[in-house]
C-alpha cells in the first residue's frame, strides 16, 4: 500500500504550486520571499516522504533536510538584507518598482 | 452601584460578587505621586495599584481634577470593565458625567473608610438587572473618509478621492475636534488603549490633518478662487490645488514636504541621469556615480510656483484620459466604451485637457525626486493600473537615524501614565521604539494667580500652596518671604531657620519621592517601596522623627549609590548641557554652580554650601538628589526647630516685593505688589517651565523606555506650569 | 492517569506561582489571593478593543497557554510521571516555547494599539536574543546526558548536579528563562513604567484571566525545566521523587520572581547587546568546556 | 485507510490551506502568521512520518523565522491592516497558469510511476539522531561544514548589505533637512 506516499506527494505538489503562484503574482519582495519558503517546504515533504516510504535506512536523506531548513533561513535572511537595503535606498521594496535589476 | 455589570445577583453571581469586593484594583487619578504627597499609603489600604484602566475595578479621585483633566478622566472610566466603582476623595466635583459611589475625606482614614463601604456596596451593587449606558462628550467619535494618498482630502461620506480617483477609508476621530484631530490633547482619551487609531499600526494621516483645517483650496488658473474644502473651480472646473506654506504647516514633516522639492527646482540646472535626487546649480559630475550630470530644461522659470504632489502616475493617466468609469476612476479611456470591470458606460470626463497643460507647465517633474522611475513605470509593462507605488507612499516620509523610512506611530503617553507624573502629557511620535517627535503639555497647569483680583494676604498664600500639591511648602514659604519683602517686614532669624528646616525636610520627602517614581518607572520595587514608604513618614515628621529616620535614609541612599544596575540604566540618557536654562537638581547635576539658598542668609548660616554634580545625564541627577537628600539631612540637624512658614500679620502695607526660593525642583521666584494689605499683582516664575522645554531635546531619538526615564529625571511638576 | 495527575500538579504549581509573583509584586502574601482575583477577573467585562484584528485578538492568550501546556507535557515529575517522555524532548520543549513568541506577537498586534505593538516588538528582539541561550546550554546538558530525553537527562545527573557540572550554563539558562517568561527585570514586553502593561494592556476579564494564567504556566515551566536540566529533576534523598520536583520548583519559580525586585529594569538595546556579544560567546564556550570535561572525566 | 493517511491528509490539507490563505489575506502580518501554521502543518506531517526530530525542528525554527517575517511586513509595508484593500499582485493571470501548470506536472509525476512497496518500519527515533549525529559529524562532515561555512558567509553578507553606510545616511539626512 503506498497510500502514505502519495498523499504526502499530492501535498507536497499542492504546496509547490500555491509557491509557485505566489512568488509570480506578488509584487512584493517580501510576500515573494513567503512563495519560495513554501516551495522550499514542498522539497522538504519529498525529501522526508522518501526517506520514511522508500528508504528509511539511508539516514543521509534527513541530513539534506537539515540542509534545506538552513538554506530556508539564508534564504530570508539574504532577502531581508536586500530588502533593507533596497527600502532604505528607494523606499520600496515593490518588484514593479525595482526596474534597474532587470536584465 | 452605578457602574454595575448586567446580569442578577444569584448564586455563582454573589460569590463572584464577594471576590470583587475583595479584589480592589485601583487607578488613581491624578497620579500617585499626588497620592504620596497628600499623604496617602494605597498599599497599606489593601488596594492593588494597577498600571492601566483596563485593568482597574475603581477609579479613585485624589481632590476634584482641573478642568483640562476631566475629559481624560471620562476616557479612563469609560476603558475600565465593569462592574466599576468610583471613590471620591476629598471636596469639590467630580466631572460631567461621572458619578461617585463611595465619598470620602482626603486622608489616610478617609480612604479606609470609603474603601470599607464600597466593599459593601459592590459585594451587593455588582450585578444590576439594569445598567446604565455611559456616555459622555468626550467619547463620542465619528467616521470621516480620507484618501490613503492625499491626506488632505477629508470627506463626511464614502466617495473617490477627487485628486487620483482612489476610494476614500474611514477613519475614526474623536467628536468635537473637527478636522483637527490631534490639535486639541486633552480630548485624546488617557490612556491608550482605546485611543484613537493613530496610536495604533494603521497608516493613519491624521497627524497631517490639522494642516487642513486652515490650509485652503485655490484654482490653479484663477488665483481669486478660494475655497476652504477641495473641489472644483467654479470658473473653470479644473481640481483646486491646496495652497500650502501657511503657518500651521509647519512641524507637520510628514505632510508630503515638498521644501526639498522646491528649493531644487529653483536651482536645479544639472542633474545626474542614474541619481535624479543629484542636483546642481552647475556642470559637473555626479557625486554618486561620477557620470556628467545633464541640462534639465525649463526649470528656473518655474520658480515659486505651487508645486503640489499631484502624483505623476495618474497626472499622466488623467492628462491622456477623457472617459472614465464612475464605479472605477482607475479606469481611464480616450475612447468612449464599457467599463471592463463592471461594464458600465464611461463618463466624460470634462476640463482634462486643460487641466493637462496646467498642470505640467507649472510643475517641475524633472527634479521631483525618484519621478522618472514611477512616471515611465506607470506605462511599463505588466502594471497595472490600480497598481499602487510604495515609492510615492514612502516619498517625503520622514527618515530614521538608520536610514530606513519607517511608519510614524502617534502614541499619547499620559496624563494619567504609570511612568510620568500625574497630569503630564506626552504625543509621542514613535519610528519603531525610538522617539521621532515629542510635544509635551500640562493638563494640570496653575490658572491665574489671582483670580478674583485682589486677594487678602493670608489666602494667597494658601492659594500658592495648593497650586502646586507636590511642593506645597516650599510655594507657601515663596509666597510669605515675598509678601514680607512688600510689607518690609523681618523675620526673626530664628523662625527664618525654622521655616528653612521646613523647605528641607520637603526637599528630602520630594527627592524621596522622586526616587519612588523612578522605581515604579523602571521595575525597581524595592526602591519603589522604601522611597514610599520614607516619603510618606517624612513629610509630617517632626525634628527627632526625622533624625530617627538618618539611618535608614542612609541606608537606602548606599544601596543605590552602589546599583550598577541602576547606574547603567540612567547613564547616557537625558543629557544636558552646562548652558541650558535650568535650575535647581537638573541645572547643579550638570556642574552649574546655582543654587537660590548659596545667597540666603539663614541657609548661610546653617554652613550651606552648593553641591554639585557632573556628568549633566539622568545618572548625575540621580546622584545630585541623593547628595542633596544627604545635605538637608544635615541642615535640618543644624537647624533648631521647624515650623511651616505662616504669613506674618501684614496690616494695611503697601509696596512691592520680590522673593526667590529654592524649591526641590529649582529656583522658583515671585514678584508681587501689595496695596493696602491685599495683594493686588502677582507673577510668578517656576522651575519647571524651563524644565519643560528641555524635553524635545533629551528625548530625540532616543529608545521609547530611555525617553521616559530622561523626561522622569528631570522631576517635572506639571502643576507648576502657566496655560 | 499520568496525563490527569500532571496536569492536575500543572495547575496546582500555576497557582502557587500566582502566589509567589502576587507576593512579589503587590507585597501581599495570601495563599486565597489569586483565586479571589481569578474568581474577579471572570466577573468583570471582557472588552474588545476599538478596531481589533479579533482572530488574533483571542487567538493570542488561548496560543500562549498551549505553548506553556506543550512544555510541560515533555518535563518528568518523577521516573513515569511525564505526559509523554520524547527521545526529543529537549528539543520539544524549545519548539514549544518559541509559539511563547508567536502568541505574544498575535497578543501584541491584535488588540490595535501602539503600547501592545511596541510591547510584541519588543519580545520579538528579545527573543531572538535569548533563543540561542536557551538551546545552547541545552546542548551542553544533552552532551553529558548523551542523550535529548529529559528523563536521560535527569538521570544522568544522579552522580552531580549540571549546576556543579556545568554552572556557567546555569547561568545562561535561568537568565533566559526569566528572559522567556518576561520577568522582572526583563519585563521589556509588559514594562509597567514605560509602556502601562504593553501586550497586557488591552485585555480585561476573562481574557486577562487567560493571559494570566498562561504566563503563570510558563513561569512554572521554566522553572521546571531549570530543575530538570540543572538541578537533578526528581533526585533527592529521603522525600518521594515527586516531592523533591516540588520543591525544587517551587524554589527556582521563587528566586526568578524575587530576583527582579532588586534590580532596575534592563536597558532594552543594553540586554540585546549582552545576549549577542557576551551571552552567544559564553555559551559556546560552555559547550566546548563541558565537551572537553565530558571526555576527560568521566562522571 | 491507516492513521497515519488519515493525520497525513489532515495536517497536509491544513499545511496547503493556510498556504493559500498566505496569499488571499490582505494583511501582511496575516500572510506571515498562515505561512507560519503552515510550516508548522508539515512540522506535524514529519511527526507523522515518524521523522521526530526533524518535525520538531521544524515546527521550532519557523516560529522564530516567520516572527521576523511578521515584523519585516510591518516595517516595509507601512501599513499592515488599514490598507486592506491594496492590491499587491501581478501577473495574476500568468501566475495562476503557472501554478496549475507545475502542479499538474508534479502531479502526474507522483501519480504515474510505480512507487513499488512502501517500508514498513523506522528505526526509532531515538536511533534516528543517533543515526543523524554519526552521518552529520562522520561520512556527510565535509557536506555539513561547507554548507554551515557558507550559510555564515551568506549570514554575514546579508548583514553587510544590511548596515547603512554611514556617508549615505548623513546624505539623506542632510538632504531631508534641505
Amino acid at each position: 500500500m503506498e497510500l502514505e506516499l502519495l498523499v504526502a506527494l499530492t501535498i507536497a505538489a499542492a504546496l509547490f504550486g500555491v509557491g509557485l503562484y505566489g512568488s509570480l503574482s506578488q509584487t512584493n519582495l517580501v510576500m515573494i520571499i513567503m512563495g519560495v519558503e513554501l516551495i522550499l517546504a514542498a522539497a522538504l515533504i519529498n525529501m522526508v516522504a522518501f526517506w520514511r516510504y522508500l528508504h528509511p535506512d539511508v539516514i543521509a536523506a534527513q541530513m539534506f533536510v537539515l540542509i534545506i531548513m538552513a538554506v530556508m533561513a539564508v534564504e530570508m535572511a539574504v532577502g531581508f538584507g536586500i530588502a533593507i537595503a533596497r527600502f532604505r535606498s528607494r523606499g520600496s521594496v515593490e518588484m514593479e518598482e525595482a526596474r534597474e535589476l532587470r536584465g | 452601584m452605578i457602574g454595575a455589570r448586567q446580569g442578577a445577583l444569584s448564586g455563582f453571581r454573589r460569590l463572584i460578587a464577594g471576590a470583587m469586593a475583595r479584589d480592589l484594583c485601583v487607578f488613581a487619578l491624578p497620579g500617585i505621586d499626588v497620592a504620596r504627597a497628600r499623604g496617602i499609603d494605597l498599599r497599606a489600604a489593601n488596594l492593588r495599584l494597577t498600571i492601566t484602566p483596563r485593568h482597574a475595578s475603581v477609579l479613585l479621585f485624589l481632590g476634584s481634577l482641573p478642568k483640562r483633566l476631566e475629559d481624560a478622566a471620562v476616557v479612563a472610566y469609560a476603558q475600565m470593565p465593569r462592574p466599576r466603582a468610583i471613590v471620591f476623595l476629598g471636596a469639590g466635583d467630580l466631572p460631567d458625567g461621572l458619578h461617585a459611589d463611595v465619598i470620602g475625606e482626603l486622608s489616610q482614614a478617609g480612604l479606609i473608610n470609603a474603601l470599607d463601604e464600597l466593599t459593601k456596596i459592590i459585594s451587593e451593587g455588582a450585578f444590576a438587572a439594569q445598567v446604565q449606558e455611559f456616555d459622555a462628550p468626550a467619547l463620542q467619535t465619528r467616521i470621516e473618509y480620507t484618501c490613503p494618498m492625499h491626506p488632505e482630502v477629508v470627506s463626511d461620506h464614502e466617495g473617490n478621492c477627487p485628486k487620483c480617483g482612489m476610494n476614500l477609508v474611514p477613519r475614526e476621530i474623536s467628536a468635537g475636534t473637527a478636522h483637527a484631530a490631534h490639535a486639541t490633547p486633552e480630548q485624546e482619551p488617557a490612556m491608550p488603549p482605546k485611543s484613537p487609531p493613530q496610536a495604533t499600526a494603521n497608516h493613519d494621516h491624521s497627524k497631517h490633518t490639522s494642516a487642513e483645517a486652515t490650509a485652503k483650496y485655490t484654482c490653479p488658473m484663477h488665483p481669486e478662487v478660494v475655497s476652504d474644502e477641495p473641489g472644483s473651480c467654479p470658473k473653470c472646473g479644473m481640481f483646486l490645488e491646496e495652497v500650502k506654506g501657511e503657518a500651521d504647516h509647519e512641524g507637520h514633516d510628514h505632510h508630503h514636504d515638498h521644501s526639498k522639492h522646491t528649493s531644487a527646482e529653483a536651482a536645479a540646472k544639472y542633474t545626474c541621469p542614474m541619481h535624479p535626487e543629484v542636483v546642481s546649480d552647475e556642470p559637473g559630475s555626479c557625486p554618486k556615480c561620477g557620470m556628467f550630470l545633464e541640462e534639465v530644461k525649463g526649470e528656473a522659470e518655474h520658480e515659486g510656483h505651487e508645486h503640489h504632489h499631484d502624483h505623476s502616475k495618474h497626472a499622466s493617466a488623467e492628462t491622456a484620459a477623457k472617459y472614465t468609469c464612475p464605479m472605477h476612476p482607475e479606469v481611464v479611456s480616450d475612447e468612449p466604451g464599457s467599463c471592463p470591470k463592471c461594464g458600465m458606460f464611461l463618463e466624460e470626463v470634462k476640463g482634462e485637457a486643460k487641466h493637462e497643460g496646467h498642470d505640467h507647465s507649472g510643475n517641475d517633474h524633472s527634479a521631483h525626486q525618484g519621478h522618472d522611475a514611477h512616471a515611465s513605470g506607470a506605462s511599463a509593462d505588466g502594471i497595472e493600473p490600480q497598481f499602487m507605488s510604495m515609492i510615492e507612499l514612502t516619498e517625503g516620509q520622514p527618515v530614521s537615524p538608520d536610514g530606513l523610512i519607517m511608519e510614524w506611530i502617534d502614541v499619547p503617553f499620559g496624563p494619567f501614565f504609570p511612568g510620568l507624573p500625574g497630569g503630564l502629557g506626552l504625543d509621542m511620535s514613535l519610528d519603531g521604539d525610538s522617539v521621532a517627535k515629542v510635544s509635551a503639555h500640562s493638563l494640570v497647569s496653575a490658572g491665574e494667580l489671582l483670580a478674583e483680583g485682589a486677594t487678602p494676604p493670608e489666602k494667597f498664600v494658601e492659594r500658592l500652596a495648593a497650586m502646586s500639591p507636590l511642593s506645597p511648602v516650599s510655594y507657601r514659604q515663596l509666597a510669605c518671604l515675598a509678601l514680607e519683602s512688600a510689607a518690609k517686614q523681618e523675620v526673626a532669624s530664628s523662625d527664618a531657620t525654622a521655616r528653612a528646616a521646613a523647605v528641607e525636610r520637603e526637599r528630602i520627602a520630594s527627592h524621596l519621592g522622586w526616587l519612588a517614581n523612578l522605581g515604579a518607572q523602571t521595575g525597581f520595587a524595592m526602591l519603589e517601596r522604601r522611597a514610599t514608604n520614607l516619603e510618606l513618614t517624612i513629610r509630617d515628621a517632626n525634628m527627632d522623627h526625622i533624625a530617627a529616620l538618618d539611618p535608614e535614609i542612609a541606608s537606602l541612599l548606599a544601596r543605590l549609590r552602589k546599583s550598577h544596575m541602576l547606574r547603567d540604566k540612567l547613564s547616557g540618557t537625558g543629557h544636558i548641557d552646562h548652558c541650558s536654562a535650568t535650575s535647581g537638581p537638573v541645572a547643579r547635576a550638570s556642574g552649574k554652580d546655582d543654587d537660590a539658598r548659596s545667597d540666603d542668609a539663614t541657609y548661610i548660616g546653617l554652613g550651606f554650601a552648593t553641591v554639585t554634580g557632573s556628568g549633566g545625564d539622568a545618572a548625575a541627577r540621580l546622584e545630585q538628589r541623593l547628595a542633596e537628600i544627604e545635605q538637608s539631612c544635615e541642615l535640618i540637624a543644624k537647624a533648631e526647630h521647624l515650623s511651616l512658614p505662616e504669613p506674618a500679620k501684614i496690616g494695611a502695607a503697601s509696596g512691592e516685593g520680590e522673593a526667590v526660593v529654592e524649591t526641590p525642583r529649582g529656583a522658583a521666584r515671585l514678584t508681587l505688589t501689595l496695596t493696602d494689605g491685599m495683594v493686588t499683582a502677582a507673577d510668578i516664575g517656576t522651575p519647571t517651565a524651563a524644565h519643560f522645554t528641555l524635553i524635545e531635546a533629551i528625548t530625540q531619538h532616543a529608545e521609547i523606555a530611555d525617553a521616559l526615564i530622561a523626561v522622569g529625571s528631570l522631576d517635572l511638576s506639571p502643576w507648576e506650569m502657566r496655560p | 492517569m499520568t496525563i490527569a495527575i500532571v496536569l492536575l500538579a500543572v495547575v496546582v504549581g500555576a497557582y502557587l506561582v500566582a502566589v509567589l509573583e502576587r507576593w512579589s509584586v503587590h507585597g501581599q502574601f495570601s495563599l486565597s489571593g489569586p483565586a479571589v482575583s481569578a474568581l474577579a477577573l471572570l466577573g468583570r467585562e471582557s472588552l474588545l478593543a476599538r478596531t481589533p484584528d479579533r482572530l488574533f485578538f483571542e487567538a493570542g492568550p488561548i496560543l500562549l497557554l498551549v505553548a506553556g501546556l506543550l512544555g510541560a507535557a515533555v518535563i518528568p515529575l518523577a521516573p513515569g510521571l511525564i505526559i509523554t517522555d520524547l527521545a526529543t524532548g529537549a528539543l520539544f520543549l524549545n519548539a514549544a516555547l518559541a509559539y511563547v513568541l508567536v502568541a505574544l506577537i498575535m497578543a501584541g498586534w491584535g488588540p490595535n494599539g501602539a503600547y501592545g505593538l511596541i510591547g510584541g516588538w519588543r519580545f520579538l528582539g528579545q527573543f531572538i536574543a535569548y533563543a540561542m541561550l536557551i538551546v545552547m546550554p541545552i546542548t551542553a546538558v544533552a552532551m553529558r546526558a548523551e542523550s535529548l530525553m529529559n528523563t536521560q537527562i535527569v538521570l544522568s545527573q544522579t552522580q552531580l548536579w549540571n549546576i556543579a557540572y556545568q554552572p556557567l550554563g546555569f547561568v545562561l539558562f535561568v537568565v533566559a528563562a526569566m528572559g522567556l517568561a518576561w520577568l522582572p527585570p526583563l519585563d521589556l514586553p509588559s514594562a509597567p513604567g514605560d509602556l502601562a502593561g504593553g501586550v497586557e494592556a488591552e485585555y480585561t476579564g476573562v481574557r486577562l484571566g487567560i493571559l494570566r494564567l498562561a504566563r503563570m504556566v510558563i513561569i512554572l515551566v521554566m522553572a521546571s525545566a531549570t530543575v530538570t536540566f540543572y538541578l537533578g529533576g526528581w533526585l533527592g534523598p529521603v522525600l518521594p521523587a515527586w516531592a523533591w520536583s516540588a520543591i525544587k520548583t517551587l524554589i527556582v519559580a521563587a528566586l526568578m520572581l524575587f530576583g527582579g525586585r532588586y534590580v532596575p529594569r534592563v536597558r532594552e538595546a543594553r540586554y540585546l547587546a549582552i545576549s549577542w556579544k557576551l551571552g552567544i560567546s559564553l555559551s559556546l564556550a560552555n559547550i566546548l568546556l563541558v565537551g572537553v570535561i565530558a571526555l576527560v572525566v568521566p562522571i | 485507510m491507516t492513521l497515519q493517511v488519515i493525520f497525513l491528509a489532515f495536517f497536509g490539507i491544513a499545511a496547503v490551506w493556510f498556504g493559500v490563505v498566505v496569499f488571499r489575506t490582505h494583511s501582511m502580518v496575516r500572510s506571515a502568521l498562515a505561512l507560519l501554521f503552515s510550516q508548522t502543518a508539515i512540522g506535524a506531517m514529519f511527526l507523522v512520518m515518524q521523522a521526530e526530530f526533524l518535525g520538531v525542528l521544524q515546527i521550532m525554527m519557523m516560529a522564530t523565522e516567520m516572527s521576523v517575517m511578521a515584523i519585516f511586513m510591518v516595517m516595509f509595508m507601512m501599513d499592515p491592516g488599514g490598507m486592506g484593500a491594496m492590491d499587491m499582485t501581478h501577473q495574476k493571470r500568468l501566475s495562476l497558469r503557472a501554478g496549475a501548470v507545475g502542479l499538474v506536472a508534479a502531479l502526474a509525476v507522483i501519480w504515474l510511476p510505480d512507487w513499488g512497496p512502501i517500508a514498513a518500519t523506522v528505526p526509532s527515533a531515538g536511533e534516528q539522531i543517533k543515526l543523524l549525529g554519526f552521518e552529520l559529524l562522520g561520512r556527510s562532515m565535509f557536506i555539513f561544514e561547507s554548507a554551515g561555512l557558507t550559510i555564515l558567509t551568506a549570514m554575514v553578507a546579508a548583514t553587510m548589505v544590511a548596515i547603512a553606510p554611514q556617508s549615505e545616511t548623513a546624505n539623506k539626512g542632510a538632504r531631508d533637512g534641505a
